[in-house]
This record gives C-alpha cells, structure tokens and sequence, in this order.
C-alpha cells in the first residue's frame, strides 16, 4: 500500500469514527443550496474536525496546519466528501483568508487569527460584490475614511451576495479608501467583526428558499487600525491575490459530490424506468463524460504543467463544472418526471431538487458564464476587450 | 391556407392583453405563491363571471360562444405569459373537451352549460400526468352497485383539485373500458395539496376510498373511445403548448427590461452583442412555437385529425424546449439577482420545468411523430 | 373542387405533360449546391414554362404575367416543386428585377428588358456583394464615373458571390457614383450587359465541387445612359426595395424541396437500418416538426397581418430555414453513416451529398447568421445597435 | 493522479509541432486532396524513416521505443490539425496495436519490427468502418486448404488500403471463430480507390476472390480473443480521438488568424462579442477533450481494461462533437469564403464529418457508456 493509500485509509477510518452520533445527521448535507443549513450542529462538526487536526491540513505546519502535499490534499478531499462530509462552514476562513494572511499579514494579524479559524471557533465571510458592480468588480463604491483620532477606518457602503455573513463572525471588505479615485486604485483590505453596531445583515431568500447569501449594510462601521491588510492602497491587489488561493483542490471533493449526484439520479430512474427512455441514457452518459474529462482537466491543473495549452484551459474550469452541474440538475428533474415538482420527505429526492435550483446559481456566482466566455476570449486567446460604456 | 387573427380574434386578444396587464400583476401570482393558496379568487372570478372566457370554446347549443381552439389558445398563451393563477387551464382545456368529447348529452347541458357560465371550475384526475396518453393509465377502479357504482383508488396529482368544483375521474370498468365519472364537492373524495416548487399551479392527491357514485354521475356515452380521447388530449395539449409560448415570452419581456436598465462596464447589459444574439435566439423560437400553436390551431377541426395530433405533439415539443430555455436565460442574463426570490425568474422556471414533464415530455412527443413519419407504429 | 384545387390539378397537369421527355432528366436537379447544373437545357426549360406562360405568374398581366393571387402563386410553386421542377435559372429576373423595372423603370426599360425575363431568353445576376464588404453592405466601393460626352456610366471595381453570373447575360450593380460618398449616399443603380470588354468572370469553386457564385471584374466597363434605374443617388433605395420585392412566395416551394429531402432521409434510413436509432428518429421527428413550423411561419408572413408579433417574426424566417437546413444536411449524413462520405452514382445519396455541403452556404449568404441575429435583435426587440468601428 | 507531460514528451510534441508546420503545410494536404492522391509521399517517407514516429509506442523487444500511448496521442493530435495527409493512425493505431494484441510471436517480430522501422504502411479491413465492435462484424471467409486457407468476401470500405504495404484481414473460419490473415501488395486481393469527400484520407475496397494465403499468413495467436480485440479498438479510438481534437484546434487556429485580420463595419470579426464567445465556447470544448483524452492516455494499460474503454468511448463523444462543431464554425466565422474550395475550412469540415461515423458515432459511444453506468448491459 501505497503512502497516498495509508493516508487515505486514515481518513476514511477517522470519518467512519466521527461522522456519528449526532453527527450522522449532517451526512450529505450542507451542499449546493443549503449552505445554510443546520448551522449550530455544522459548527460543532468544525470543532470536531479541529479536534482531528483535519482543518487546515494543508496550511504549512509552522502555522498550524499539517502542510499536506497537493496530492494528500487531493486525497483528503475525496474521502471526505465520499464519507458524506457535509459543507463546510470554515471553508472562507481556511480556504482564503488563512493564506492571505499567511502571506500578507503581520505576526500580530496572524496571531490573532489563525487560531480561531484552525479550532473551527471563528467563521468568516467575504465582502466583495457590490449591488451597482455586479461582474464589474472594480466598481467599488464602499468607503472607508481614516479616523485620524485612533486611526481606526469607518465604513459605510453595501455588501451583497455575502455568503453565510449572517452564522459568521467576521468579514474581509474591499472598500475605497482614497476619494475620488477609481477602478483598481485607491482600495483598502480591511477585518471587520460583524457584531458591531453600524453592520446590519439582511438574508437574500434564494430560489430554492434558503437564505445562504446577505445584504450587509454597514453605516459608519468600525474597523481597528490593526486590522489594515497591507497598505491603505493595496486593497486590489490583496484581494486578488486571496482569489487565487483556492488553487482548485476542493474542486476535487466537489467532483465528488457531482458524482453522488450522477449516481442517485441513476438508482432513481431505475427505480421509477426512467432507465428505459434512450434520451435519459444517453444524457447520463454524457454528464459521466462531461465529469470525467473535469476530472482529469483538474488534474491537469493541479500539476506544475506550465504549458500555454494547460494554462489557457484552466481558464475554462469555472465555466465547465457550473454549467455540467446545472445541466445534471436539469436531468436529474427529467428523470424524477412529474415527483420532481412535489417537495416530499425523501432526502433523495429534497437534495436533487435544492441542486437543480441552486445550479442556476452556479453559472452566476464567481463570475457569470458571460464574464467567463470573455476572460477565455481575452486572456486565452488574445481576443480584443469589451470596450467600456460611458454611461 | 394563410394565417391571420379575423379582427374579431384581435379584438378578444388585445382586449385580454389589457385585462391581465392590470389584473395579473407579478405581485398578484406572488400573493398567491407566497401564501400556498390555489388561485387568486378575484382574478378568476373576473375571467369566468365578467369576461366569459370559459364560454369562449363551448357550442353555443350548451351556451357558450361557439369560437374555436384559436380563441382558446390565444388566452391560454396571454395567461400564460402573466404566469395567472387561474383554473383556467383545466376547466378549458381539460375537462370542458372531454366532455364535449365523450359526453352523453344530459352531461353537455349541465356541465357545459356550467363551465360556459362560468359557473365551476373542473378538471380532470388522470392517473399520470406524465405521460402523452393519460386516459390509458388509470387505477382508479369502478365497480357496479345497486344505486351506480363504487369508485376506489388513489390518484397521485391532480391540477387544480383543491380549487375545482368539479372533478372527472376516468377509472377502469370491470371489462376492462374507461368509463368517466363526475364528482362535485365534497362527494366522499379525499383532497390532499401538495407542496410543489412551481407554486403558480396548485396540485393535489385524491384519495377514492370506495365512494359511492349514482349512475348518473357516469357521465360519458357509453365508454371512453379512442377518438374522443384523442381529441380532448388534443385540446389539452394544444392549450398547453399555447401556455408555454406566453409564459416563455413573458420571461423574455420581464428580461428585456431588466438588461436594457442594468448597467455593467458602464453600459447597458443589452448592449452586448453576445446578449442580444440569445435574446434573438428566443424570438426565433418563439417565432417557431407561435407558429405552430396557431398554424395547428387553425387547422383543429379540418385536417386529419391524427395529422392535428401530430402538429400538436410537435408544438409541446417546440413550446417546451422554448419555455425552459427562455426561463434559463431569464435567470442568468438577470445576473445575482437572478435566483433571488425577490425576482420574477424563479416563477418561470419553476413553471418551465413543471410544464415540461406534463402529458408527456418532449421525449414522447417525437416518439409519436417518429412512428408517423417513418410509418412503422414505433420503434422496432 | 375549390377554384385553387381546380388550379392545382392545372398546374400538376402541365408539369407531367412537360417535365418528361428531354426535361425528364432535369427532375430535381439544379438545387441546393448545383445552381449551375445543366444549364443549357434549364435555359430551354425556361422557354418552356414561357410558352405554358408559367414564367412571372406573378407578374400583372399588363406586363405580361398572370396577375395570380398569393394563394395561386403558393399553389404554384408547391406544384411545381412537388412534381420536381428544376432549380429556376430565371429566377432573378423573374422575382428581383422584373418587380423592381415595373416599379421603379422608364417605360422605355420595362418595353426593353420585362419581355427577355417573361420569354426566358435573358437572364440576370445581381451584383451587390464585394470583397471587402461583405455583410457590410453600405461599404460599396465599385465606382461609376459619368462620361460626359455619351451620358453613359463608366464602371470600375469588384463584386462577389454573383449566382450563376456566368451564364447569365445581364447584371445590376449597385455603384458609388459620388466621389467622396459614404454609407448609403452616393449609390447608383445600374444595368449592365456581361458580354463586353471590361467584364471579366471568375468562378468560384465552392465546398460541394461546383461554381455557382462568380466574381465579377468591372475595368472601365459601361453601362449605357439609358439604363439607370431611378436618379443617380437613389442607389440605395432602389436594391433595398429590390430585395423586399421577393416577398417569400419562393419558400413554400422551397419548403416543398425541403420536404422531398427529409423523406429521402426517411427513406434511406429505413433501408440502412438508421431508423433503429432512437436518436434519429428524434432528430428525424424534430426535424419534421421544424418544418411544419416553418410552413406556418411562412403562411402569416404571406398573410396580410401587420400585428407586431408577426413583423417581428418574420425577420426571424432566413436564419430558421437556413440553420434548420444546415441541420437537416448533418442528419442526412449521420443516417447514410459511412456512406455520406463515398461519391456514388446514387442520385438520392448524391442530392443529399451536395446539399450537406450547400447547406453550409445557406447561413451565410444573403445575410449571415450573425447579421440575422443583429437584425431581429435590433430591429425586432429595439435593442441598442453594435457600434461602427474606425478600422 | 497528475495529468502532465514529462520534459521528454513535451521535447517529442515540440519538435512534432515545428517539423509539422513546416512540412505538413495546407498546400501540401491540397496538393494530395486535389490529385486524388493516396498520401504525402515525402511527408510519410519523413515521418516512418526519418523521425521514427511509427517506432513510438512499438516495445523495444519488436525494435520499438517501447514508448506509450500518451506519446501517440501527442502525435495523432498534431497530424490532426494539419490535416496531414499520411497513413499514421492506420498504421500506428489500427494495425500495430491489432498485431500487439493477437498476434503469434512470429508476426510481432515480423510486422511490428517493419512498422517500428518505417518500412511499411499497414491497416486492417474491418468488416464495417462504421460499427463499435468492427472485429465482430465480418463477412471475409477463411476455408482451410492444402496450403493454409482461400479468403472470399468483400469489405466495402478499408482506410489508406491503396498506400497500404500490408493489409489484415479479419476473417470467420468454419467453427465462426475469428481470425487474422495479412496480404503484402499484389497478393491476389483487387483494390478499387473510392471517390470520397474526406479526400485528405483515402479509402477502397477490397475484394478477395478465393484468394489463396499460407498458414503462415494466418498471424493471430489462435483466434482473435475479446480482450485482443478490446484492447486494439481502444488504442484505434484513442489515436481517433487525438486526432480529431487536434483537427478541431486546427480549424480553430485557422479561423483565429482569419478573423483578427478581416474587417467588417470598420471593426475586426474578432471584436464582436458574440464571435468572442463562441471561440471561447470551442477552448472549452477543447479543454474537455484534451483533458480526457489524454487522461485517458495516461490510464491506459494502468486502470481497469473496461473502465479505459468507457474513457475512451467518452474522448470518442467529445472529439466528435466538437470537431463537427468547430469545423462548421470555421466555415460560418469565414463567411463567404468559408464555403470555397480556395480557403482551408472545407476540409476540416469533411474531415469532421468522415471522422465522426468511423468506429461508432457518438450515439453508439453513449450507449456503451450508459450500459456500463447503469450496469444493465444495454437498453432493456
């Protein structure tokens, strides 16, 4: 047995050991659409995880991680989406503000910080878009304005789509800091806590009925001194450096979850003869084509291939899984036939669902298809750029 | 055979138009979404009481106006496009035809005679609503008594049960014919709503513990033929396929608004070349489903009836694939606000997809025109 | 029997007793991809139909037509296509530049040129397109100078993509006639002999093996004083109403050639085996049902409705039929399997060979794709119009 | 896994790429397409002798480089987009790997040996070019004789079989077993070159009139097993593959070059935005296939012989799919030009559609996978 296989063996054994008990109700769930589901249990299951030392695992052992290899990293994230591990509520925090500040903030930032995201104590939500920005990310309007008596900043502005802002404790906002500036000029990186008076959270319900995303009105909020990610000024910079720490390895476990997806539409139309239409077959084995070829373009991705061929196709990754997920959500809807408009207590049924309507986010979130279609247009293939309006 | 609207027709349909620009806002189907409720009661009462729509279709030999499929699918498209929380559907063009069509008699007077007065709302419990031939399948049985017959079984959905007066239940005699039964309310029957994701269109289960029925709740002239039955499907889907076009130009409408407002770039989202090619993607399909809702409608009634059979599979295979589609582009080309409750694409999606898998989705459609065009009854 | 029957039977009639003998070899040919087949005996069939006083049934009778009704003509050409008339050499006469000499023409044209088009002797090809304009059709760059002393226009420059210009004998061309003019200012219509020096016509070879379109070479080459149509300037006016003249009557008879091409697909795939495929049947279903929807299509558009909905579908006719029979040459191919690919004697195989490959040309000539998708966007949803660039 | 070339591969692909566009020019491929040519004499005499390409994936026992599919892959891709004119995946993907899989020992050392030396151009006379399984549909009859065996039959379609030094027969013999005989040039057989459309790849037929062979010439190793002819369609449909997707970024890179230079309402075609996104949508399609066919490379021989096959079945779907899209793209973002036989699409564009029905069109691919997905064997 191979390194990789012990180690996979080992999260599957501590899986198999902890997803229990109380826990077991969290099985599967917490995806697509129910982000905000069953929060409180959610959060103990971070502790839990904490508790294992499976948060974090591959944040370098100096900071408190266990400086995995991009493969066990790999590794870790199929088993613990094979086991049913459900979504994770400290996904912002360790995923991307633990290595911004890893990379950019001071001792005392990182001090401060990084151990409440390792011990699964400290949620953190992302304040990027803007109502009036939209895919237009420089279009920044919220401003921050020095206090020159405690050199504190004082925000005011509106944050929207703001995942889980409403079960976390503190927020990451891009805010312009310099008057009159604009575009990519003049932002600062700032760390707000989000129980404040000032900050007022407003729950967005979504399609399928949850409430995963939030308004988040701030009106003269406070945010310390000490908690400036690099300079006043290099709040564009920062915030795209955080963007490109998700290199893609919880891709990996979110295939994962496709292919649970794939597989229950597969026993229910066994079950109901959907399994008979020619149609229904051969566009199941389409979306097994279409997750494979992810499967493998993400492996490519996750090598060290610098190749131009690899390098453009990666720009294609976000357009490919949002678009395969939503068509899988649409057949999985085919497939149910008329049960799939009756809302019943099958979770089966309830998860396919929740994942038909939330995928109609998923070409939308991160980057519509159309800012998507243009980057690989532009970036890939040297296209000329959209000419900026004037209105 | 060239087709136009007489001015009569243009008259009914501008006059509808106006009607449900006021009456069948955005915020009256929410009203009714957001409470679980089964129709909106005024909205109704207007359509059925003031206007006389349900009289539109019915012979004026049971009172009604004697027009044709035209002025049906005509509604049924405007309805559609405003999304109307109405029993219109049903009454229209599922329980109203299948009497018309397998009706004895008495049964046209009165029913019909009812509908026309827009007197009930009615519709019809078929056993699966998902499949092209509803009237084939059924498990509700019907068993000879002293007084009538005694009917049991369960029907897993039905459309508009909680709202209509009256309910047509098709079951199975004991040699093995369909035969159809009416129920008013409160006849014995069990009615469960059902929480649905498309909460425009109310459904519901019935449950037939061995009710009791008079023989003169059999309504049909001596068994359910094959022709009658085609028939009534045929005016079911027709108004259907009418329903899906509206709602689909309806999602283009509500998106055309919103992109030639929203700013992005510092321009209008309409002014994306790649955006206005979708946006006229859906008028060609709506150019082609329009066509042949209407092109078919037109001929109900003169051509061959398998041949209108066919034109009407064809456009429930062409009105859904649109209506999808243009509720898809609905939500994305709203961008985040897309899949926000707050906003109107939601409803027609879930209406999209609801729409779709009902009396036989696009699959079964082109099975059946496969098994004409290639004249061999079905695949080999 | 209505009087449209009685018609009907008229026309069948004279087609059978016609297209035989001599003709018989011409039954279905000169379609999709092979414009320029058989081009002497279409000529004679030409005559034929003019001495059944079949050509411009359309026309009034003052200038010689028949004066047929909407209905008759859709009759007509249904009949005829049914009974395999052959592709119409005269077609541009008859449909383009007839209708616009009765409209716009001196009586002194209409007396020279209207009884060439009704007997079938002389033939007309349309000279808009040029090399660098493309679809780009206010961009004309051909140039007529007036020579003072004769009166005549001396021409000079390049068209392209002229249909069958090699074997017709008469050409309009669309001209600048202002120096310095831009855009649709400046333009004059013209008609021009093709036999004379400062003519010059080269085929071009297409996809299917064929040459049906030409360029077209003007070098110092005249058009008599005589033969503008309407004012020097009105250019533009005159080819746009031109081309509204074909008011769509063509395409039920195209439709009709349409009809015989998916039943030779049904035909063949019943005899391969292809009609076992699930998916081609579908695709063969989906097909008929475009068909017919196209058929209803044309039929409002026919009809006198001025109703917003059907001004506005009808921009939407050329891009359905074109992409629907782009569409149908791919299905042809996939039921012949790896037949499509061997040239054989098989006249069914070999139309449907060529019009695989012709179908290619169909979404881009007489208005790309994309230039349709402009206008019904444009035109029909008001939406904001692509800006000019400087290039 | 990690999907990635290692420094030799990408040296191999690199100095492919330069020799290719140097020497596999569209002038070249138009100079065979339009003589009616069986192949590029110098570019073939280049790539078997010179650059030792058929040697690649050839063991090193058999005088090969003992390299593996990845390599070939890497190779097929690059002929593909230049539409070169060679028979390299008939010799290299249909007829080696044939002869790996079921051949004696003796014709391993004899026939792969040749191929690995550039000596000979070889491919094999599938009953039907069109099918899945080609090996199972045969109608060649081998009869045992004094001497060996008298082949009958008629195989309508063989690729590059005029330019072919040798040609493997599959043959039924009397117990309907399978087996393989091979023909050197002149053996008897009669080849008649067709007329084709795809003129950048020949085709013939093959008859063999009660053509006399040795034992000898009978070169597989006692019947021709299933997991011989899996093994051999595999790498076929894996070259296919290759080659296929190169072809569409061929057609891509075509389009590309023309639509940054032409300009139309004083922009170039390259500016509007719709244009940008379906190239970008093409990049997509190719990213899809690059990925899982050279995934599917990098399993091959590693994972599990069936769940390889259903990879490659899949690569199958996706290079077919996409080259006929990008193909007709080409022709469509050219305009006018893009249907004459001057500019380059239009041999893409036959490619595209001669290469999609060979070994299986993508529905059969489909239904090899959805048999496996839902572990039925097939539709019930």
């Amino acid at each position: 047995m191979s390194d990789l296989d012990t180690f996979r063996a080992e999260v599957r054994e501590w899986m198999a050991s902890h997803l229990t008990g109380k826990f077991a109700e969290l099985k599967f769930r917490g995806g697509s659409g129910e982000g905000d589901a069953l929060p409180e249990l959610r959060k103990e299951w971070e502790r839990e995880l904490a508790a294992g030392r499976w948060t974090c695992p591959g944040w370098p052992r100096e900071h408190g991680g266990r400086g995995l290899s991009v493969a066990e990293q790999v590794a870790f994230q199929e088993e613990y989406s094979r086991a049913g591990g459900p979504g994770r509520m400290g996904h912002i925090g360790e995923g991307l503000m633990g290595p911004t500040l890893i990379a950019f903030g001071t001792e005392e930032q990182k001090k401060r910080f990084l151990p409440g995201i390792l011990n699964g104590t400290e949620f953190w939500c992302q304040g990027y878009s803007e109502p009036s920005a939209g895919s237009d990310f420089g279009n920044i309007k919220t401003r921050a304005k020095l206090d020159p008596v405690s050199g504190d900043w004082i925000v005011s502005g509106q944050k929207v789509w703001t995942s889980l802002a409403h079960l976390s404790d503190w927020i990451f906002v891009v805010a312009r800091c310099e008057e009159g500036s604009v575009g990519r000029n003049g932002l600062i990186f700032l760390l707000m806590p989000l129980a404040q008076s000032g900050v007022e959270i407003h729950p967005i319900k979504q399609i399928g009925g949850g409430a995963e995303f939030n308004s988040v009105f701030f009106d003269d909020a406070r945010a310390n001194a000490r908690d400036v990610v690099g300079q006043p000024g290099d709040g564009w910079k920062i915030a795209m450096a955080l963007l490109g720490f998700e290199r893609g390895i919880s891709t990996l476990g979110q295939q994962m979850s496709f292919q649970q997806e794939l597989d229950l539409i597969v026993e229910i139309s066994k079950e109901n003869g959907s399994d008979r239409s020619p149609a229904i077959r051969q566009r199941v084995a389409y979306a097994w084509t279409g997750l494979r070829a992810m499967r493998y373009l993400a492996m490519r991705v996750l090598s060290d291939d610098q190749s131009a061929e690899t390098r453009r196709e990666a720009l294609t990754y976000k357009y490919q899984w949002s678009n395969w997920h939503r068509d899988l959500g649409r057949l999985a809807m085919d497939v149910l036939k008329m049960d799939a408009n009756v809302v019943s207590h099958d979770p089966r049924r309830e998860r396919l669902q929740q994942m038909f309507l939330f995928a109609r986010a998923d070409t939308i979130y991160g980057g519509t298809n159309e800012i998507q279609l243009n980057i690989i247009a532009e970036q890939g293939l040297g296209m000329p750029r959209e000419p900026r309006g004037k209105l | 055979m060239i087709i136009e609207f007489t001015p009569d027709q243009q008259m009914i349909r501008e006059e509808a138009q106006r009607f449900l620009r006021e009456q069948s806002s955005s915020e009256a189907t929410r009203r009714v979404v957001d409470a679980g409720a089964s129709h909106d009661v005024g909205l109704w009462n207007s359509i059925s009481h003031e206007l006389g729509w349900c009289a539109m279709a019915i012979p004026e030999e049971f009172g009604g106006l004697g027009l044709g499929a035209t002025e049906v699918a005509m509604l049924m498209e405007l309805t559609g496009a405003r999304l109307a929380c109405v029993p219109f559907w049903s009454t229209v063009c599922l329980a109203a035809p299948l009497i018309e069509a397998a009706g004895s008699e008495d049964a046209k007077t009165r029913y019909l005679g009812a509908i026309a007065a827009g007197e009930i709302a009615a519709t019809v419990a078929f056993g699966d609503l998902s499949v092209a031939d509803p009237l084939a399948v059924t498990s509700v049985k019907a068993v000879k008594s002293a007084g009538g017959y005694v009917l049991t079984g369960k029907v897993a959905q039905v459309i508009d049960l909680a709202v209509a007066d009256l309910v047509i239940v098709p079951a199975k005699l004991d040699n093995g014919a369909i035969a159809l039964f009416t129920l008013e309310r409160d006849a014995g029957q069990v009615i469960v709503p059902l929480k649905v994701l498309d909460g425009t269109r109310p459904i519901a289960s019935l449950e037939l513990a061995g009710v009791a029925v008079s023989a003169a709740q059999r309504v049909d002239a001596g068994g359910l033929t094959a022709a009658a039955a085609q028939s009534a499907l045929a005016f079911a889907n027709l108004g259907l396929a009418a329903e899906q076009l509206g709602a689909a130009q309806g999602a283009l409408d509500v998106t055309l608004a919103y992109i030639a407002e929203r700013v992005q770039f510092g321009r209008t989202i309409a002014s994306f070349q790649a955006i206005k090619h979708r946006c006229a993607e859906l008028v060609v399909g709506i150019a082609e489903a329009r066509s042949l809702v209407f092109g078919a409608a037109a001929s109900l009634g003169e051509a061959d009836a398998d041949e209108s059979a066919l034109e009407i599979s064809g456009a429930r295979v062409l009105a859904s694939d649109l209506q999808f589609r243009a509720a898809e582009e609905a939500i994305q080309l709203h961008g985040g606000v897309g899949f926000t409750w707050e906003y109107d694409p939601h409803l027609y999606f879930k209406r999209a997809q609801a729409s779709a898998a009902l009396l036989g989705a696009r699959d079964a459609h082109l099975d059946s025109i496969a098994a004409s065009v290639f004249g061999d009854g079905g695949q080999k």
